[in-house]
């Protein structure tokens, strides 16, 4: 499994923390993305905001970074601390 | 470079409120070869963008903001000769007039902590996973993240 | 820009130490509009060029060191969007890692509280009529002014 | 008279922190200077110092400065505070 978290905005909009997704069902960002929107067709729009940032095992990462069970991608809107 | 006994840690990610002189003294004690200290602290205005706000939330990434906040500070002593740094940054509910951040840096020469602590206030605030909604009198909002502020991080690798 | 009430003077030139956290309270109190507060303060160092310092002497040129620090912090208001200024500055017997001087400078915006912060003290070192004598192993000298403070002050007017 | 004082290393060297002269005998500050001088010939090497600063009535000045009668004129060395 992957884990996937969202924060902030998104996560209000998504109305969920986050979720888990079959490992076999993505092999990079973007498809996680894709496979999140099949699971909720609800979350397809907001998923697919350009601003949307994504973070994998805690490190900045661009839609075509591979990922792997075990994984934990977190999805958030740009950063507004400080 | 006058480096930190393990008990202190440089960086607090904290509900809980702090003591401005408290942190300024701790960045001080027993820290002889560094006579200058630039701090930074940010708080809760009463407005934004024209209105009147009532409070702010703060929600951050835990872990994620420890390591982030870790590597710019890491960038930072290897770009100017400073000594401590302490960064605290508030999380959950705050009222108006509250402590939100807190940048200490030290150094031999002032210009280093000068830049120093501004590079690291910079860098929190376009990379370091936080997310601050706001309470207005028209609602809660999300805040933007606002272009002035990417503009000031990259101006750094100029 | 938020003003102080007449009680809180701007320049204070005094034997006395002073404590941080009591000064950035004052520049924050009844201070909601401006968020950043930036603090610099500078203490006496144990080495100085190699020598090993026990402690230095501070005199002043009393009614005009007042001047020229309400001169500087009157072009950085002017400069800058600065809320309130605060400069403390001892005189007299200091031992090591005693507090020699502080600035606070509270703003909307961290820019301008980082700026004007390091512009009245690098104008504070260049033009304010203090002198410093040191006290290190081989005996008591006057310090000589630095070319690089010079050019820093300088480096303002680019 | 004019109020003549002096600060830091200069009123060490000097051994004086301050003194007076007539206003007739100096109309500039580098006459001043040429007054102390005489009053006090120890005094010349140290007050033609180049790096020496003056300040009249707690103006920075230069040595052509005019002068006149109840002015406090002030000579140190380069500043060095904060």
């Amino acid at each position: 499994m992957i884990k996937v978290i969202f924060f902030a905005a998104l996560r209000e909009q998504l109305g969920s923390a986050g979720t888990e997704i079959n490992a076999d069902s993505a092999t990079t960002v973007a498809e996680v993305k894709v496979a999140l929107g099949e699971k909720n067709n609800n979350w397809q729009h907001y998923l697919t905001n350009n601003s949307l940032l994504c973070a994998v095992n805690h490190q900045m990462v661009n839609s075509d970074f591979s990922v792997k069970a075990g994984d934990e991608v977190a999805f958030f809107p740009p950063v507004t601390g400080g | 470079m006058t480096s930190l006994n393990n008990k202190y840690p440089e960086i607090s990610i904290q509900t809980e409120d702090f003591d401005h002189g408290v942190e300024v003294n701790l960045l001080e004690n027993n820290n002889v070869e560094d006579g200058a200290v630039v701090t930074f602290s940010g708080r809760v205005r009463n407005n934004n963008l024209g209105l009147t706000v009532k409070g702010l939330f703060l929600e951050h990434y835990p872990d994620m903001t420890e390591k982030l906040l870790a590597e710019i500070i890491q960038t930072a002593k290897k770009r100017w000769d400073i000594g401590r740094v302490k960064i605290i940054h508030r999380i959950g509910q705050l009222a108006i007039g509250e402590q939100i951040v807190f940048v200490g840096v030290t150094s031999k020469h002032r210009q280093d902590a000068f830049a120093a602590n501004e590079f690291i206030m910079d860098f929190l605030k376009v990379s370091a996973p936080f997310w601050k909604k706001e309470l207005t009198e028209l609602g809660e909002t999300w805040l933007a993240a606002k272009a002035s502020d990417k503009e000031k991080a990259q101006a750094w690798s100029k």
